[in-house]
């Protein structure tokens, strides 16, 4: 016989502004089976945890129904309440009366109150018919895998590995330093970013407990928390990274020069290559769509054109025999207990913006394009120089938010770091060169941050840049100049300034791939593409799926102290579960009742996860098992079992259907 | 049909992406009609047909699922079962006399908590005109 | 001078409430970057750039905005709305108010844009079609102008690019018809 | 006999002031085997003084003409920037359900929503059909000028990019002319102001021409009876700080097809312009 009490939370007015608490509480206690009801202001508090834990064992309860907050916010705390008490902690159900009924129900209060008695009376319908559940022991790998060799996780790597765990580092390009890389000085500081990267960069290529893997992508994950399983794709680079020394030799010799990735088309590189001459493996990789060899070996397939140069000078200079001709892409498993994902950002492509050139304009040029060109080892050596024509330039005009606060566009966000990054470029821009004159026009000059607002402050007063609060709207060519059409909207005027350089505050886009990736690991993602976090605030670097954390702008954009510090919170949160000895599974699981199973294994065909097998009993009838390891509890098999002998725990027919019956009658 | 007909609509959402939608939609503060009442499921595809035949005959007035966008299946393919079985299910609705309209299958994910309310606030307007169903 | 929308909120949101519904568009989603203005050929002329129309709007300067030139200089050339980042249809915006200004029967500032309007409009009750020659000349006549702006008439008759005598078209009443039944349709819709 | 039938709707400048439009329209898509059928008791489309004053206005104005088309059975082609925008505006109002009914009120007819409406610049752009040169435009650098209406908004023209377009590029271009890259294509010359606020449109027709000029267009290629009247008739009252005079050419497109199908001056009414295009068309060897 269940004995079931009911908890009503106000959530402070959250909850009870809207709906009549009382209501619900008398309402609650006519239902069936239920012997004692109570309201609390919070429920999830100390005292209202202490309530759940003495009613139970004062009034003998043996189901405890709350209805509070949604079940994704404090399933857990209350679980653990009522597990206080010394009853199962799967003999629980939550009502949703806060984020499904007073939250979007406010503009009526009575039909919120009947919709909360509603929901209650369901929970404690389906929560009579809930049974004892005991979790299981498994072992676990104590390995990490990092996605995304930026800073964010270069950091998540090295704190994980100085904690004693075992880290794989996953880099898609030649390199690891992501877009912090490309910069040349970072804000408010002004520290040279190379100086302050390039020694993490080494470190990871040293730590002892760190496998870097470059030029490198995931393709297949499966497994679950502990027990990851990760199929990864090491491309080619043509050259054995075993005996190349980094010498250097090929890519100075390399006769097939091609337009730089790493310094956006402003300068070239070879086709044998380290994008940087810091990169992180310091050795280089063949671009094979563009060596002339390829392409030699190539065209004598399908013979068109004239016949390329056969070239192989890389092969004959190199001092160790590195090039490997012959070198496939290798598919790598690994076993990981852990992930953390990484995968950054790439600047917004603002060719979309026909009103400012739509790319036609060589003269107008990115943030990072612009930090390429004041870097001392970028295309011009620190020189900045107009792509058109090569003259410096005078009056350089900044625009913000481009790709960012723009709906037209499909971005709605705010980019976070291009106010900062346009002041720091003044700044620069008037060092490098003090005839230099800048102009921001900016929407919101944005300069949250420790030190940020002071920064600012000093781009206006001491590097003389003229802030203009307007969005720009058309870009035209004069002569050698680029008109610039903004509105001076603290004047009210309209206003024109003749550039020589134009430069696009663009703004954050996540990572090509990374939905591709989201798929791949089952983790959400948000309209914009950013990872979905568990929770916002309180759960910022983990996902909904256990053991994947997130760092970084992968997850919004953010600057590099905030993706530091990010990286080290998930490299806490990895650290925590490896340093488990074994991990409690989730009991919530399919079971095969073989008495009713007919041995038609639609349900092995459906299970994602192949959890299911094969058994004969005892009468020699083949019938299906539930491996509740590998189990996630989806409850595919349960639908598609047509003598109903699968039921899943926790949502069993008989509960859900007593919730819809609970409803109706 | 009464003046002020309120459709019982059930909805069937799963934990990982819709249930998360109407969360979304909680925490935005966007209001929609009262009617729904949601139960949790772990994936669309834990969704038996029989649930749906089930709510009708109980009497409800609509029945909603929702669940991942395609692609985005927490349990990688659960979605894409629950896609193939629902798509016949609209046709057996209509064989056994409940009108098409009264069923509705939806992907929302986490993040569409306006989508989420729009859709809902349609699916209850459009209920409210066929009035009842079990007339009189 | 006050605004009031400090002392007063509910008089600040009618006229703000007015043009939602006339436009359809949302005032409040506009956040002042100035795009419109910066992309408007015609801002220069106008009292109160696109961004300050909005911003008037907002705010229930009610007095500003309905006695200013800028959306009778406003050339509907529709860049504003292209680029909005907001994704107002700010000449919509313009449009509707253009439209209140006349169901208003306010005096406008620019009159002689409203004069020629009223006289297109006439031209095509009457004759289904325009015949520039005589709009030119009514033109004058009703914006008292006598002679401004004709001078590009003879050369245009030498070039035989003006009609003197107009073309009724087939059905003209049909037209006429038509623009009685705006009228009674608008009319319904205002008493309710 | 023709291979692509058309209803025509030449609206009412291309019968008055944009007669030479209306003449080298007809006599190319003669050339080119379109046959053209004007429709009978169309009426005007109500420009933008209609739809500044009711919204219904001019919307109803535009249906009518489309009832007529509707009709004929056959898709409608429309020469001028601004009553393809009309009826374009026309045709996105009834997808609208409650703007359907009032259209069809005013009208006391049922109209329907598959009425198709055509760009004459979107028929010849040499893609729907080819264009056999006889007389390339060797040497002839044109500035392709597509002002507002054809472009914009784009979720009702849907002709072209709203910002670069190249529609009109391509076509001049295939006929052995150079079309300039410049930055004004789409920006508005005064529109329906001449009359009221001539001063505005002098104003910005200049800049536009004399970005033209500055590239070193021979001329401007317009498809637009309002635009060609601004940037033509107006030109002689445009001086630069100087005093210098722009004298650049405004031509219809269909003009310079019809020079390069080897139509002459003449039968192309060129000399209607006030801008006189012979002079610098004859330098060129092209007339």
């Amino acid at each position: 016989m269940s004995r079931i009490g009911v908890f009503v939370c106000h959530c402070g007015r959250n909850i009870a502004g809207t709906v009549d608490i009382s209501t619900v509480v008398e309402a609650a206690k006519k239902l069936p089976n239920v012997v004692y009801v109570e309201d609390n202001k919070y429920t999830c508090s100390e005292v209202g945890q202490d309530v759940i834990k003495k009613t139970i064992e004062e009034n003998q309860l043996n189901r405890v129904v709350i209805g509070a907050c949604s079940p994704r916010m404090h399933e857990n705390t209350f679980r653990k309440a009522v597990a206080s008490a010394g009853l199962n902690p799967y003999l629980l159900e939550i009502a949703n009366i806060r984020e499904h009924c007073s939250w979007v129900h406010s503009d009526d209060k009575e039909k919120a109150t009947a919709k909360a008695i509603d929901l209650v009376k369901m929970a404690v319908a389906k929560v009579a018919r809930h049974q004892e559940l005991f979790p299981k022991q498994v072992g676990l790998t104590k390995r990490a895998l990092v996605i995304g060799g930026g800073i964010s996780g270069i950091q998540a790597a090295l704190d994980i590995a100085d904690a004693g765990h075992e880290v794989f580092l996953v880099e898609r390009e030649p390199t690891i330093g992501g877009r912090m890389a490309q910069l040349d000085k970072t804000f408010p500081t002004l520290d040279c970013s190379a100086c302050i990267l390039t020694p993490k960069m080494v470190d990871v290529a040293q730590h002892p407990n760190i496998t870097l893997l470059t030029y490198a992508q995931v393709l297949k994950v499966s497994g679950f928390k502990g027990n990851f399983e990760v199929e990864i794709l090491q491309k080619t680079r043509l050259v054995d990274h075993d005996k190349c020394t980094g010498c250097g030799s090929c890519w100075q010799k390399c006769p097939q020069k091609v337009a730089s990735e790493f310094d956006f088309g402003l300068g070239n590189r070879k086709t044998i290559y380290i994008p940087f001459p810091q990169a992180i493996p310091n050795k280089p990789v063949i671009d094979t769509s563009n060596c002339r060899y390829i392409k030699y070996q190539g065209w004598e397939k399908d013979s068109k054109g004239k016949k390329p140069p056969e070239c192989r000078i890389c092969e004959k200079v190199c001092p160790t025999d590195a090039v490997d001709w012959g070198q496939k892409d290798e598919i790598i498993n690994e076993k990981f207990g852990a992930i953390v994902v990484a995968t950054g950002f790439k600047t917004f492509d603002h060719t979309t913006y026909g009103e400012y050139g739509g790319g036609r304009y060589p003269d107008v040029i990115t943030g990072l394009q612009l930090e390429r060109l004041m870097s001392a080892s970028g295309p011009t050596e620190g020189e900045v120089i107009r792509p058109s024509d090569g003259t410096h330039p005078k009056t350089v005009v900044f625009i913000s938010c481009v790709g960012s606060r723009d709906d037209h566009i499909g971005r709605s966000y705010c980019s976070k770091v291009c106010c900062m990054y346009m002041a720091k470029h003044t700044i620069m821009l008037k060092e490098h060169d003090p005839d230099i004159q800048s102009y921001v026009f900016y929407i919101d000059n944005r300069t949250g941050g420790k030190g940020y607002e002071e920064f600012s402050r000093r781009a206006q007063e001491e590097a003389g840049a003229l802030y203009l609060r307007g969005r720009i709207s058309k870009i035209y060519r004069d002569g050698p100049k680029m008109m610039v059409c903004g509105d001076d909207a603290l004047m009210g005027r309209p206003v024109q300034i003749a550039a020589d350089l134009v430069v696009l505050a663009t703004g954050m886009d996540p990572s090509d791939g990374v939905v591709e990736l989201a798929q791949t690991l089952n983790i959400s993602y948000d309209t914009n593409r950013f990872l979905i976090e568990a929770h916002p605030k309180l759960r910022p670097v983990e996902t909904q799926t256990s053991g994947i954390f997130l760092a970084g702008v992968a997850v919004g954009p953010r600057d590099i102290p905030d993706c530091v510090a990010h990286g080290s919170a998930a490299a806490v949160k990895v650290v925590g579960l490896l340093s488990q000895d074994t991990l409690t599974t989730d009991p919530m699981t399919s079971i095969v009742d073989p008495a009713k199973c007919v041995g038609c294994f639609m349900c092995e065909d459906v299970c994602p996860f192949s959890a299911i097998y094969r058994e004969t009993t005892r009468d020699g009838r083949p019938v299906a098992i539930i491996n509740e390891t590998l189990c996630t509890g989806c409850g595919l098999c349960v639908a598609s079992c047509r003598p109903g002998a699968i039921d899943l725990h926790g949502y069993t027919n008989q509960q859900l259907l007593a919730e819809v019956v609970s409803l109706c009658r | 049909m009464p003046v002020d007909f309120q459709p019982k609509i059930i909805g069937f959402l799963c934990n990982w992406c819709s249930y998360a939608g109407a969360d979304m939609a909680g925490t935005s503060r966007i209001t929609y009609p009262s009617n729904i009442r949601i139960i949790r499921v772990p994936c669309s595809g834990r969704i038996d047909p029989l649930f749906i035949a089930k709510c009708f005959t109980e009497g409800a007035d609509g029945v909603f699922i929702a669940g991942c966008h395609p692609g985005d299946c927490h349990y990688i393919e659960g979605n894409y079962y629950a896609r193939r079985r629902f798509a016949l299910m609209g046709d057996l609705i209509e064989y056994l006399g409940i009108e098409k309209e009264r069923y509705q299958v939806r992907w929302v994910s986490a993040s569409e908590g306006k989508k989420f309310s729009q859709i809902i606030s349609a699916f209850t307007d459009k209920l409210a005109a066929l009035g009842p169903r079990i007339k009189g | 001078m006050t605004v009031d929308m400090i002392t007063n909120p509910t008089t600040s949101n009618q006229l703000r409430k007015l043009i939602e519904a006339r436009s359809g568009q949302k005032m409040l989603a506009c956040y002042q970057c100035g795009k419109c203005t910066a992309g408007c050929r015609a801002a220069y002329a106008m009292d109160l750039a696109p961004r300050q129309i909005m911003r008037s709007i907002q705010i229930g300067l009610e007095d500003e905005v309905l006695t200013c030139n800028s959306y009778w200089v406003c050339l509907q050339c529709q860049v504003c709305s292209a680029r909005c980042p907001r994704e107002i249809d700010i000449a919509k915006v313009m449009e509707s108010l253009r439209q209140l200004a006349i169901a208003e029967k306010s005096k406008p500032p620019e009159k002689e844009v409203a004069v020629f309007n009223r006289i297109f409009l006439k031209m095509i009750k009457r004759y289904g079609r325009v015949y520039e020659a005589g709009l030119a000349a009514f033109y004058n006549l009703f914006s008292k102008h006598f002679f401004a702006n004709l001078s590009l008439v003879p050369s245009m008759l030498f070039k035989r690019k003006l009609s003197i005598l107009p073309v009724k078209v087939k059905g003209a009443k049909k037209i006429a018809r038509i623009f009685d039944r705006v009228k009674e349709i608008e009319n319904e819709k205002v008493s309710g | 006999m023709a291979e692509l039938v058309y209803s025509y709707y030449p609206g009412c400048a291309l019968h008055s002031s944009s007669k030479e439009y209306d003449i080298s329209t007809r006599l190319v898509c003669e050339a080119l085997g379109i046959e053209l059928r004007e429709l009978e008791g169309w009426i005007c489309c109500g420009a933008s003084s209609a739809h500044t004053t009711s919204d219904l206005l001019g919307l109803a104005l535009p249906a009518q003409t489309l009832k007529i088309a509707e009709e004929s059975d056959l898709p409608l082609v429309v020469p001028c920037a601004m009553c393809f925008s009309r009826l374009k505006f026309t045709i996105a109002g009834l997808k609208d359900n409650a703007t359907r009914n009032d259209i069809n009120k005013a009208l006391d007819e049922e109209l329907g929503q598959e009425i198709e409406v055509e760009s004459l610049l979107k028929v010849l752009d040499g893609k729907t059909i080819s264009i056999p040169v006889t007389k390339p435009l060797t040497g002839l650098k044109v500035a392709c000028y597509y002002g507002c209406l054809l472009v914009r908004p784009l979720e009702v023209t849907s002709l072209d990019d709203i910002e670069n377009p190249t529609m009109m590029d391509g076509l001049v271009q295939n006929l052995g002319a150079e079309s300039i890259d410049w930055d004004f294509k789409t920006e508005c010359c005064g529109a329906g102001l001449p009359i009221a606020r001539p001063d505005m449109v002098l104003d910005l027709s200049y800049q536009i021409l004399s970005q033209a000029k500055s590239l070193g267009a021979d001329c401007v290629a317009v498809a637009c009876p309002m635009c060609h009247s601004n940037l033509d008739m107006q030109q002689k009252k445009m001086k630069s700080e100087d005093g210098q005079r722009l004298n650049l050419p405004i031509l219809y497109f269909t003009q310079l097809i019809g020079l390069a199908l080897g139509l002459s001056a003449k039968e192309l009414a060129l000399r209607k312009h006030f801008i006189n295009p012979l002079p610098m068309l004859r330098d060129k060897g092209l007339a």
